[in-house]
């Protein structure tokens, strides 16, 4: 029963903490400090999903409800730092439980998959609002630690349900 | 077969609900009661009343360029196939087997001859015609007359690109439909050939969807506050009242928009001008490029938007469109695109879909916060007494026309009006009140 | 107590529902409108008129074998107690205390003597009288008819090993009620001793639950489409026309099965033969033994299906009971229990376990893609467009009667029919539109 | 502006739901049916009748004590500001713009001296003046009326601490409302300055809200058994009667309160005892030393308890206020605070905050059980058979009154009756049945 | 703070990145390759849940809402290979969120406890359906690596809150 | 990729199965168990939560859901086992999912953040209960192993979308 395995747990274990300190972050709406966990050519997208008949192509990259790269970032988390940004003040609580972390070695860094679930709840709404995905991170090895490089989030629902993404996953 | 929708028993202007309308509806006077944007028998009686009688977009044509190219949208809840057919002809059809009303087709999107019904088998031709019956002489006999079971059609019609659908048989044309609105429409979508980025985003909002669609149609005036955050990080350009400066028109039948200009910069791409000089009529033409953003609501629930910033310094502009689909009185769903000229250069193209994304998708900084109010004005109008509180549509009242503006409709200065609005309500009242 | 069910305002056929019935509804013409399969008007009425009113199944006697044993189940919406009395008689009972109405039971299964309500404690015995209220004087000095207070009695009958409750004073008896069909639940039931594999699996789809009834009782045409993945895995076994051979019953009172044969090989476990034999009258032997399958629909809502198959490599059959209980114009909870006789081997005893699981259970092969069409029909049936749709029940319609069987009931050759369909309807309509 | 609440065409008492509430509520004979309990019908008429008209409370002073601090609660359904304004005034406020229905104000609590609304900047000043328009000029011209367009006020009264409100232009004042309930409000919160411990608990039950605040106002029978493990871990003390000992009070307009008395043991802070004796007249007083526990329900929905127990062998008491808010026929809201003497020591404020919240928040070991009750009734009156059952309110009829209390109202010994719930219902009958 | 393990981490991580690893194959509808991660002796079963008073047995293995062995589960993978399993074509959008992963090795193989949550979403359906269980394994060490040998879901609600089970837990 | 690890992995690991073990414990109804893993002076809490302005505090210590020491906590579990604690009797199905555990030593023991999210089904309720939220523990090492010694538990929403609290959390 010691198989070789297949992860460096050591990594396994850095990229945990990783992503929970990055949900920490945007849990607690430090933005400021979230930003500082990109790098300057991050590319941050998430494609339309589709319900097509099995085999065929069920995302598409035209659409996509997120497609940012660290300016766009920044102007998102500027804006939220002013105080007209209704759709987030009062701020939503959230909760991001992240899971299913698989972990890939790779020339450019490495490739981590998590599956991520968000809940939501707004103001006096009794209603609780979940939202389901997969994201594909590319984390790069910098001086300062793992940065994230490259995201795309595969959303589980053809229409979200959710009043909208005033949200980062 | 003669489509009637809705209850038959239960429309007309003198039932219950026509009366609490005509008890607290004075649009003249800018008055609309709150319940109407939260109220269940007003809910059901629009799905038929505005959603089974007016012309209604369901896709565009970039979407499904080649013959048995197909899509799936709903008109109002009622769910549709649009599909090219092999003659190239665009055609809709009620997604729902003639013979038990299960789904023909339950994808997205895809490219089918045929449509084949998953319960029985029943298949359809992508012209609706019912071409196969599985044993249908030992189930049948002789008596199924395959003719008369076609895949119920809708009437249909493009324009602009658009594909529009009606399931009310004496609507007018559509060009009669879109009157005065057509000559907007040409500065949208007539000013080169124009794409969709991809398949919507879809997404559900608890709100009642006449709120965002009176939104598109006529309220400029809300920008300034509600997007205040918008003018910090550079989406919106232009000093305090760069929400007033242009034309409030209505085109009639309920269509309304906004143009804001003159603008400090073009904000087009500039390989694009020789093609919509050719597209457009010279005043056309002229008021185009004078143009710095534009909002317009066609009836009842297509929402235009020409936004434009500076983007990472530089100029950029896009057309969204959002079709507000009634999905209760308190949510809607959203499908939202964007378009840019087909022929624009790929680093335009890109920049323009970025712009869209990041101001008016499902993420957009402009979306979330107009979302914000609307679910929250949505929630009050389900409350006993905030549904006694009557709507202000004042602004305007009395104004006098523009004269100074070569476009058609009723067009007046200053986009701080509510003109639209009860322009859109008063159609929206007079359909509702409709006897059949 | 008599018990009237229903809002007394509201019944009757001659108000609004009533009228959108007769203007739409034409059985004889094989015609149903489609707003009846998702209308809460409709739903709201079927409670009273159809679960108020039927002999309605709610458990299986081998679930209850013991003195005390009860389950917990429905009767349409309405809670009740099955249990087994301490004289052994099966009782049914609402599951309300007669003070303030909190369930007297809360576990879905056990063995008790009494029933005490957790509110403020009024004890019943399982034969359902009111034996203690806890400080009955000081609460009530003598003025509490504590005869009066027993609980609400549902009439309770057991046929076939199944127990049946209807609230209708006036039903006729449940013999009467079956009718016709008791021939057939012989077949399935009165073969030999039967037992249920365990308590029944239980679910929620969001369908109308006539569209599974209609479908049990009459559907065997859907068989060879919906079903096709499964010949290609052994799971269905014959020709193309595996689904037609056979013969449609219409057993009386909305009662409808279809019965596939015959046979190429016995699908029953040849160690029961004999039990067969001396059970059934030969005429019932005969056709047991040349039965492959069988689907049928006690009216309202319980469906049996008998099904065969090769799994790995040998026969295996057994029966399913799935109960449409249901739960809104949109929802039906399914109750799902797998039977086999008592006495056959322990190890058919376990593959027809098996066999029952990956075919009908709530991850059935079978079950699966049946849901999913009645799904999707039901959903359709909730858009204004598609409720104005009429669904074609035409099949067999002129068709002649069998000759050469000797069951009893309206009896056609080929199960290709929907006059099962047609006669449900029939009965549903009669019991709708019925003046109490 | 005069507010008109619920559909004008649907209230008044000759309506099918006035008939069907006269046809089967017996007051006077003990005798309710089951379908008031789980009825959109009824719902929908007591947002109107009960919500829009009757004094309810909507904050404890104590949470808003500085010019400016403001709550936001609901009234019914319709959501409030309570807010102290700059005069040290307390009022309150439909939380709605009086341009379109936006919420002006969306935290929970705050201190502001305006409120801006979120969607086109109108701006009110704590006093409920619209004090600021933006571009009104531009956009209004002259036609505005400021002045018309004030936040909505209620009316607003404060008494023993709390705060009341009520849409009813003609209801009685709010001493009048309460009635003989003062002099009981005097000893739960009018015998020392209270505070409450922090702002309410929130959390949302699947019940109907009537049967808690019933439960609140008449039912010391359920004790015994509902909450009969409390006994066996100290959190109740006394005998097998502990819950009948005492008075049974019905102080008018549908106001109940039960008092557990006398005590082995002084329940409350010896500290406070002369506060007490301050404030309150001599027999007062006497009673206030001898209570042991007591329930009430201020109609309609807000219920007071005062509880003692020996926790960790000391004796610790404190009052907790639940308000029950209707948010659906089968759907409540409830906020709990907790109080406590603000004057009494700390330690013993700790230990009454520990006793409130393992005894009646949300996670409070008789909140619990209540709770299970309350949701299973709940769920049984939605069901058709159940709901033909008709609940039983015998308890005490034709008892003597008891003439050895000093307080004043219906009073009666033992606190085993259901007098307080025929009370409650009478009074919701009568509003149910008024004609506007 | 060095307290002794009851876990061998080794095996901890191993088993966590053959959980994560199962999720991923069936939230792809990577069937095939799924059914190569059991041995021919499996035994995958879900029984009935039931209500009942405290202590008293709230499960019945008579009926299951599963009762498969590796002949079984190959003919439900064959049954979506083909072109008319409409239930699950076009395939429904699932996430199985795996959480709670406790190992205990066992002469027999390595026995598993997790916790699933699992996500599901079809076609333009706006709601979404939640299913959520605990899964009980028997993983059994091969030349290959683990193989699942056992498998018993204990779902969480006595009435499935799912249109059916034409997923796999 | 071999940067420092902030967190010591045999400390996590073993955080991990304490969390996860206490969690079986819970959805297992072995509150007995459950209270050996508390100290003698724990401190049990859950704060309410408010809808403030972004930066207000959004939490108040002085009303909260819970807030209960190892004498409280026993008298709750206590009820649990007398035949009258209806409200859990017959008992819930529960599902405590948790997640994102972060783990910081400290001169107090060891400080734990986590996400839970737990599952709630009660009787032949067809709908399901969700509660989100954030458990910020204090774990004291004593001879016997990590003992629970301050919890605080942050709900996701102002108004709980939960019948009861009549599950510890
Ligand atoms: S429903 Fe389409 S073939 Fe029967
Ligand atoms: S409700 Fe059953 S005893 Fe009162
Ligand atoms: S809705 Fe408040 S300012 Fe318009
Ligand atoms: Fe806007
Ligand atoms: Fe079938
Ligand atoms: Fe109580």
């Amino acid at each position: 029963m010691t198989t070789e395995l297949a992860t460096d747990p050591r990594l396994w274990i850095e990229v945990h903490a990783w992503l929970d300190h990055e949900a920490e972050l945007l849990d607690e709406g430090r933005f400021q400090e979230w930003l500082e966990l990109i790098t300057e050519d991050v590319c941050y997208g998430m494609p339309v999903r589709l319900t097509r008949e099995r085999g065929a192509a069920d995302s598409h990259r035209g659409n996509q409800y997120f497609l940012e790269n660290a300016a766009t970032l920044r102007l998102r988390v500027e804006r939220l730092a002013t105080e007209f940004a209704w759709a987030e003040d009062p701020p939503s609580r959230t909760r991001r439980f992240v899971t299913n972390i698989r972990v890939q070695p790779d020339p450019e860094g490495v490739r981590v998959r998590s599956y991520l679930l968000v809940f939501r709840n707004r103001g006096d709404d009794a209603g609780q609002e979940w939202l389901s995905c997969e994201r594909r991170d590319l984390l790069r090895p910098t001086p300062a630690g793992l940065r994230l490089a490259r995201r795309e989030i595969w959303i589980d629902q053809s229409i979200v349900g959710s009043r909208n993404l005033a949200i980062f996953l | 077969m003669t489509i009637s929708i809705g209850r038959p028993t239960e429309t007309g202007p003198r039932d219950g609900l026509g009366a609490r309308l005509a008890a607290r509806v004075d649009i003249d006077a800018g008055s609309l009661p709150a319940f109407v944007f939260n109220d269940r028998e007003v809910y059901e009686r629009e799905l038929g009343a505005i959603f089974g009688r007016c012309w209604l977009m369901v896709a565009h044509v970039s979407e499904i360029p080649e013959p048995g190219d197909y899509v799936t949208r709903t008109m109002g809840t009622s769910p549709v196939i649009v599909v090219r057919d092999e003659k190239g002809e665009v055609q809709v059809f009620l997604n729902a087997c003639r013979h038990r009303g299960m789904r023909v087709c339950r994808a997205d999107l895809g490219n089918a001859s045929h449509f084949r019904c998953p319960y029985h088998g029943f298949t359809y031709k992508n012209s609706g015609e019912l071409v196969g019956v599985p044993f249908q002489k030992a189930a049948y006999g002789d008596i199924l007359d395959r003719q008369r079971l076609r895949l119920l059609s809708a009437r249909c019609a493009v324009s602009h690109g658009l594909v529009f659908a009606t399931w009310h048989p004496d609507a007018p044309t559509l060009e009669e439909y879109l009157g005065h609105l057509g000559w907007y429409l040409d500065l949208y979508l007539g000013r080169a050939e124009m794409e969709v980025f991809g398949p919507p985003q879809r997404w559900e909002m608890p709100t009642n969807w006449k709120i965002p669609a009176e939104n598109g149609a006529s309220d400029a005036y809300h920008t300034a506050h509600t997007h205040a955050s918008l003018p910090k990080i550079g989406l919106i350009v232009g000093g305090s009242k760069f929400a007033e400066a242009g034309y409030h028109v209505h085109a009639g039948n309920g269509h309304g928009l906004g143009l804001g200009m003159p603008t400090d910069e073009l904000v087009f791409p500039s390989e694009m001008l020789d093609e919509y000089r050719r597209r457009l009529r010279p005043e056309q033409f002229q008021t185009l490029i004078q143009v710095k953003n534009s909002h317009c609501t066609l009836f009842p629930n297509l929402t235009f938007v020409l936004s434009s910033a500076r983007l990472e310094g530089e100029i950029v502009s896009h057309l969204n469109m959002q079709l507000w689909q009634p999905r209760g009185p308190d949510r809607t769903e959203v499908l939202s695109w964007g378009l840019v000229e087909k022929d624009a250069s790929p680093r335009w193209k890109e920049r323009a879909r970025r712009h869209y994304i990041i101001t008016f998708g499902a993420s957009g900084v402009f979306e979330q916060d107009d979302a914000e109010n609307w679910m929250d004005i949505t929630r009050n109008c389900g409350s006993p007494v905030a549904q006694s509180l009557d709507f202000l549509y004042l602004q305007g009242l009395g104004r006098q026309p523009a004269t100074d503006f070569p476009g058609p409709g009723e067009v007046y200065p200053s986009k701080y009006s509510e003109n639209n609005a009860r322009a859109f309500y008063r159609r929206w009242l007079e359909l509702m009140l409709h006897d059949d």
